[in-house]
């Protein structure tokens, strides 16, 4: 990388921030085309910048850049659409793509734990609660952002400070952090790149072995969490309205009630 | 090959939207999708240093990461119904009277 | 032509056979869908002692030609207030979730090619077996997504349950995968096929079926409930719901939720069958085993695969045709209180067995099996029964035998 | 009886009645209810008996051993002074005070029995009464009991708590409410200066102990050995006299006590006649090491004694209610004894004090039972000719009277008449002045007695007036036995044995610096006393005969006094104008001080503080538009604070 491709990032940035800006539900008279062009121009410059350095030489590549940019933009269509099972099922491309670019970084048992995790058990509970929660017409809090300028702002410069310092860390290799890595010498014995044992294998013994403890306790975590969500989910509360007086038994299907 | 530093601008990108959204919607359900996105950002990150300093603390993280986004989605969903049930809206703005 | 390919194009012998492999499933799987709907009709006639499809062709054969004609030629009626991108996009999901589970299935075993064997499957990953998991997992969101997109009571009723049933069912599912894996000791699905062919005594196959028959049962009963097939198929329930979640859906779109359905129960037959069964193995026939990579030898798994995929198909018809559907409170006592239990119980069994390295003994795996059983028919008389989600001021209903026995399962 | 016994009986004295009071507080309400005085009854006749013992035993003491300090425990252990040390010292003088405040407060516990009902119901707040009762008898006795000036003033005040409970035991009458407060308060003022005193004796001699303090203040020196000046002495004399003013009611501080009889009258009969008010003279007595000590206080003494017996007696000739009447009468007694000890006659003062518990408790007790039959009134311009009504009332209260008037041959007649003796022989004035208060109070005295039981019968509208019942008449009989026969005890000719039997106590006090006042050498002739006796004998009889020829036939001297001395009786019937005084020179300049401070609380004091957290305030104000409560704002900001931190960590 250039030195100035750190400069150019920021401008990509700052045409994204712009763009999600645009993007993000503001009520009456939002510019929802022109966020969408100016987002996608800056997806492309973001891709462009990263390009010109990798070029595409084979379908690892090529998949990163495709699963990349459907991630973001799921996770752009996630923040600032309207409805939220949409919100939900763009997501869902999220993690689908993530768990993709896990795969091509060689941790197949993330990315299919990722899928079934995420997509499998929480979106659905997700949905579950959108959905039950849902108005006929979309109401007020999905229509409008709040303060969305500052938080554009304020997310945007994180991300240019964060990903632009990303992008100046290297000029040639993105391996430079790697090869910096002062706990690279002592550590990478332990689970070579590419070995006989399955990434399966390896995290398991990664889990089973140095982190045992960790694992426990957030096997432990779960099991505390579930407790607390079916304590929740029992609570009475005091909105609740008294039961309604239900039909006799003897009238059920009787009367059809009105829908 | 794709380096560390596109997987690290990814997962900052995904971060600081996610953080964004986060950040200016006010349905109570999107909030905690966004905090998912930051989620799944931080895990790309942990995943990439794995595979590029070779060795599996990463991906055992990503694991960790896992295990707790899914307690910190029973249990917010699970307010998120009660919240509802109160005030009958995911209006995260109705719940303010924090305010000075 | 593989050699062709391979020198002129530079991609390996695998990928060639892979895409080839992905195209002539996916289209076998079209017309076999097509024909498991025949084969539905014709077995339910035969249990209500009718005739069934007749007319079209000999046999009625030609009826599934006439139905996708149907499909495609009906009105597409969109209501207007549904919800136009996910309802078009639902059934599209739920066909395209059925239909990548084949990736990871092993048709064949291996080919040798030249110098090379490659595996009659589409993709050998490490994870075969977790990818078939995730796959199913996201099962749901066809239905879940077609009954909300319908806007409209019974849809989305239908869906409610849909995602609840689905839920619950995928964790005894899941463990039950997880006992297979601890013994086999590999996700991959090629290798857990190889790992059955030899035999116990000189005569017994050593199928997963005979050593770990509880998880085998319990696997095919979450099966049943995750392709929402009767006595499972709560979220159609075309008594209660009118059609559950595809109530809204007309023409093609409602066509491929049907296909969909049969080719979940197509996935989850295979998935059982390498699990369970052996894949392509047939014991004493030399062509099926690992040994053979032969063309004919290939065609021969091929064919062992499919006619017990076959022999599970046609058990999830009889069942469907014999057994009435469950309340929806028993549904979730099976999952909740039977089954996880049980599976757990399966679980631990197989790890305590792995610890002491004997998870290959049939005779252990077999004791410990007894014993659980033994344990839950115990309690199964004791315990549970009156704690379920029923209402409580509704009439008793008296369970129907069958189904009383498959809950005591 | 050895040591130990007499340690147990001085323990019995104090605990029996605390227990009591504890007793009927904790269960009085839920388990005693209308039998609570039992308790109270038994804990003080208990301290009644062990007092008789210990009585018993001092008087049979042999010469010089009747004195006795027995530690009990100590306070705070390993203290090096012994100011932390509970002890008890028992001595003629104390064992004489146990035996008439136990006996007095057992006789009024007993006739409260009947005089704390209503028709045979008790009075709401009856357990609650008796308690306080048993707790004051516990107070008094500790008071007498102490053998260091820490125990006298924990005593001192506890009595001072007990009076203010009981004063204001009708606590929802305002009047009471008021009274009690007042009494507090102006007690507060004299235990002040008597606080001041003991800290100055601590101060000067290291010590509280009394018989350390009192042989220091013989030898005129301190603990170290070096001499004391006379001033400190006197200093010392001066604030306790103060803290005997307040308590005893005498001239500055007297104020208290008229209005304490809002109090129920066994309470105004046992404390604020018989024992609490005289405290004071108790313990002029006790440390007449120090007072005898100082020429200028025994005068200061003896003076403010005179002239607060002529000053209450004069106040009562026109007072028109019975209790107030007998608390003047109070006040100018407890003057005659203030003006006996300060003529170093303490013996008599302590003589004067026996004598009077009786009758004046038998005239609050007598006057309690008109109350209790006039259904609470007591004003004597509504009532009169009670003599038949109340037959035994009538007989108890004049042979009460009889003793307070000094007519010949009752108690207070020896008493009192003493105390002139010495008074005369001290100085002529001071004897004048208090011939002249003895004239007033027969003329008081029976003035009250002729309007309440003479002339014709009146009762007022609608009450129902009875004669007491036996729990109340039968205190009333055995103290009219007292009110006769009491003074006996100090006269030589019938055996009476009242000074030798106090001699050992005042003999290096009081006794011994006689001499200054008394001419030396010059022994009092038969004349000079029995003389006097004629002298005043006669005085009191003129005294009740005129009272008798103006207020029995007609009653036309009331409106001639009031129409021809309307400057002077309007000064009597306000008292001389001392609390108008007090309020125009105290509390009104007090309160309008304490406006002063309130506004410059307000203003200045708060103003000041407003204006301290006027900016912090102010900054708040301005910082509160930040807390939005949306917790998207609290985030937003912690996200633009992360991220310029970032930026200055990557790119300084």
């Amino acid at each position: 990388m250039t030195p100035t491709t750190g400069h150019l990032l920021y401008l990509v940035f700052a045409l994204g921030g712009v763009g999600v800006y645009l993007l993000l539900p503001k009520g009456r008279g939002s510019q929802v085309r022109a966020g969408a062009v100016l987002g996608g121009l800056a997806l492309a410059a973001l891709i462009s910048v990263l390009a010109t350095r990798i070029v595409v030489t084979n379908s690892t590549t090529a998949f990163f850049y495709v699963f990349s940019t459907i991630a973001m933009l799921g996770a752009v269509r996630v923040i600032t659409h309207t409805k939220p099972v949409y919100s939900a099922l763009y997501f869902v491309l999220v993690v689908i793509s993530v768990a993709a670019l896990l795969v091509l970084m060689q941790a197949e048992f993330l990315a299919i734990a990722l899928i079934m995790v995420y997509a499998g058990a929480i979106m659905v509970t997700y949905l579950f609660v959108i959905m039950l929660a849902q108005q006929d017409t979309a109401p007020v809090c999905d229509r409008r952002s709040h303060e969305p300028f500052l938080a554009v702002l304020a997310g945007f410069v994180l991300m240019a400070a964060v990903a632009g310092r990303c992008g100046d860390l290297t000029t040639a290799s993105g391996d430079t952090i790697a090869q910096a890595s002062p706990t690279k010498a002592t550590l990478v014995a332990n689970v070579p790149e590419s070995s006989d044992v399955g990434n399966t294998t390896a995290i398991g013994r990664a889990v089973m072995t140095r982190y045992i403890v960790a694992f426990e306790i957030a096997g432990v975590l779960l099991l505390v969490s579930m407790v607390g969500a079916i304590a929740l989910a029992k609570k009475k509360l005091p909105t609740e309205t008294v039961e309604e007086e239900r039909t006799p038994i003897g009238q059920i299907g009787r009367e059809v009630p009105p829908y | 090959m794709p380096g560390i530093v596109e997987y690290l601008i990814l997962s900052a990108v995904l971060f600081a939207l996610g953080l964004v959204g986060f950040l200016s919607r006010r349905n109570l359900i999107v909030m905690f999708l966004s905090t998912e996105v930051m989620f799944q950002g931080v895990v790309i990150s942990a995943v990439a240093f794995a595979k590029f300093h070779r060795q599996m603390d990463g991906q055992a993280m990503g694991l960790f990461l896992l295990v707790i986004a899914a307690a910190e989605a029973g249990l917010a969903l699970g307010m998120v119904v009660m919240l509802y049930k109160r005030r009958g809206t995911l209006d995260v703005d109705v719940w303010s009277s924090m305010r000075g | 032509m593989i050699e062709f390919l391979t020198s002129q194009f530079g991609v390996s012998a695998q990928f060639v056979v892979s895409v080839v492999l992905a195209l002539v499933v996916i289209g076998a799987m079209q017309g076999g869908v097509a024909y498991c709907i025949y084969f539905e009709r014709k077995i339910s006639a035969w249990i209500q002692d009718r005739y069934g499809p007749n007319r079209v062709g000999p046999l009625g054969l030609l009826q599934p030609v006439a139905d996708g004609v149907k499909f495609f030629f009906k009105e597409d009626v969109v209501p207007r207030h549904v919800d136009k991108v996910l309802f078009i996009l639902a059934p599209g999901m739920i066909m395209f979730v059925s239909l990548i589970g084949f990736a990871a299935i092993p048709w064949g075993g291996q080919l040798q090619l030249g110098e090379k064997l490659v595996n009659i499957q589409v993709a050998n990953p490490d994870i075969g077996l977790l990818y078939i998991l995730g796959v199913a997992s996201m099962g749901v969101y066809g239905v879940v997504i077609g009954g909300w997109a319908s806007n409209s009571k019974y849809p989305f009723f239908g869906a409610i349950r849909a995602t609840a049933q689905m839920i619950s069912y995928e964790i005894p599912m899941g463990l039950c995968i997880l006992v297979v894996v601890l013994t086999m000791g590999t996700l991959r699905l090629e290798d857990i096929t190889q790992l059955q062919t030899g035999y116990w005594l000189g005569f017994i196959p050593q199928w997963n079926m005979f050593l770990h028959p509880l998880a085998f049962l319990i696997l095919f009963i979450c099966v049943l409930a995750e392709a929402n097939r009767a006595p499972f198929d709560l979220s159609e329930a075309e008594q209660e719901l009118v059609g559950g979640f595809h109530t809204e859906y007309s023409a093609l779109k409602f066509g491929m939720f049907f296909l969909a359905e049969y080719g979940h129960m197509i996935t989850s037959s295979a998935l059982i069958t390498v699990l369970f069964l052996g894949g392509w193995h047939l014991p004493w026939f030399s062509w099926t085993q690992p040994e053979a990579t032969q063309w004919y030898a290939v065609v021969a798994k091929m064919g062992v695969i499919s006619a017990k995929i076959v022999v599970f198909l046609f058990l999830m018809m009889w069942i469907r045709w014999t057994l009435p559907r469950f309340r929806f409170d028993q549904l979730m006592r099976l999952a909740w209180q039977r089954l996880i239990p049980v599976t757990l119980a399966l679980f631990v069994l197989t790890v305590g067995l792995l610890y002491f390295g004997l998870h290959r003994s049939p005779v252990w795996a077999l004791s410990g099996n007894a014993v659980i059983v033994v344990v839950m028919l115990v309690s199964a008389g004791t315990v549970g029964k009156e704690v379920t989600g029923r209402q409580p001021n509704l009439p008793r209903i008296q369970e129907s035998p069958g189904a009383a026995a498959l809950a005591g399962v | 009886m050895s040591i130990e016994t007499l340690k147990l009986c001085g323990i019995i004295i104090l605990l029996a009645p605390l227990a009591a009071a504890v007793v009927a507080g904790a269960l009085g309400t839920r388990v005693l209810k209308s039998q609570t005085h039992w308790v109270t009854i038994l804990g003080v006749g208990s301290a009644f008996t062990c007092s008789c013992l210990v009585f018993n035993q001092v008087v049979g003491a042999p010469a010089g051993e009747s004195m006795a300090t027995i530690p009990i425990y100590d306070w705070i252990p390993n203290a090096t002074a012994s100011m932390f040390r509970v002890e008890l010292l028992i001595d003629p003088l104390t064992s004489l005070m146990l035996l008439v405040v136990t006996g007095v407060a057992l006789l009024v516990v007993i006739y409260s029995r009947d005089y704390m009902r209503d028709h045979g119901q008790p009075e709401r707040g009856y357990e609650r009464f008796f308690a306080f009762l048993a707790l004051f008898v516990f107070s008094m006795c500790a008071l007498v009991l102490g053998g260091n000036f820490i125990l006298l003033y924990l005593g001192w005040e506890a009595v001072g708590l007990c009076s203010y409970l009981l004063i204001g035991f009708y606590y929802d009458r305002p009047t009471a409410a008021a009274a009690a407060k007042k009494a507090f308060l102006v007690n507060r003022v004299g235990d002040f200066g008597f606080g001041l005193g003991i800290l100055l004796i601590y101060l000067t001699f290291g010590s509280l102990e009394y018989t350390a303090v009192f042989d220091m203040v013989s030898r005129g020196v301190d603990a170290a050995g070096n001499t004391v000046p006379s001033s400190t002495i006197t200093t010392i004399a001066l604030l306790l006299l103060c803290g005997a003013c307040g308590k005893s009611a005498q001239l500055p501080l007297h104020v208290w006590l008229p209005d304490a009889m809002e109090g129920p009258s066994p309470v105004s009969a046992l404390i604020h006649a018989a024992t609490m008010v005289t405290a004071g003279i108790y313990m002029i007595a006790r440390c007449g090491a120090i007072f005898s000590a100082s020429a200028t206080a025994m005068t200061v003494v003896a003076v403010i004694g005179a002239v607060t017996a002529l000053f209450a007696a004069t106040i009562a000739l026109v007072q028109t209610d019975m209790k107030r009447i007998l608390a003047y009468s109070t006040i100018s007694q407890l003057g005659y004894m203030v003006l006996g000890a300060g003529v170093y006659a303490a013996d008599s003062a302590v003589f004067h004090l026996f004598t009077h518990a009786f009758f004046k408790a038998l005239l609050f007790l007598g006057a309690g039972s008109v109350m209790h039959a006039m259904g609470g009134i007591i004003d004597l311009r509504q009532f009169g000719g009670l003599r038949r009504v109340l037959p035994w009332t009538f007989r108890t209260f004049v042979i009460g009277s009889l003793a307070l008037a000094g007519f010949p041959l009752f108690s207070g007649f020896f008493s009192k008449d003493e105390i002139i003796h010495h008074a005369l022989t001290a100085s002529p004035v001071l004897g004048v002045m208090a011939l002249v208060t003895a004239a007033l109070t027969a003329f008081y005295t029976f003035r009250m007695v002729f309007l309440a039981f003479w002339g014709r019968e009146r009762i007022p509208e609608g009450v129902h007036a009875h004669e007491s019942g036996g729990w109340m008449l039968a205190p009333l009989m055995i103290l009219s036995v007292g009110a006769v026969f009491a003074g006996y005890l100090g006269v030589h000719a019938v055996g009476g044995g009242f000074h030798e039997f106090l001699a050992p106590v005042f003999e290096h006090t009081f006794a011994a610096h006689r001499h200054v006042t008394h001419v030396a050498g010059v022994e009092p002739t038969l004349w000079d006393e029995y003389g006097l006796m004629v002298v005043s004998g006669a005085i009191a009889i003129l005294a009740i005969a005129l009272a008798y020829v103006l207020y029995v036939p007609q009653r036309w001297f009331p409106a001639l006094v009031k129409a021809s001395a309307v400057r002077t009786h309007r000064t009597l019937w306000n008292k001389y104008y001392v609390d108008e005084l007090y309020d125009a020179g105290l509390v009104s300049p007090a309160r309008r001080a304490g406006r002063v401070c309130v506004g410059l609380d307000d203003y200045l004091i708060d103003g000041l503080v407003w204006l301290a957290t006027a900016i912090p305030r102010g900054l708040g104000y301005s910082a509160r538009v930040l807390q939005s409560g949306f917790l998207q704002g609290y985030g937003v900001s912690m996200v633009a604070g992360i991220a310029i931190i970032m930026m200055f960590v990557f790119w300084s």
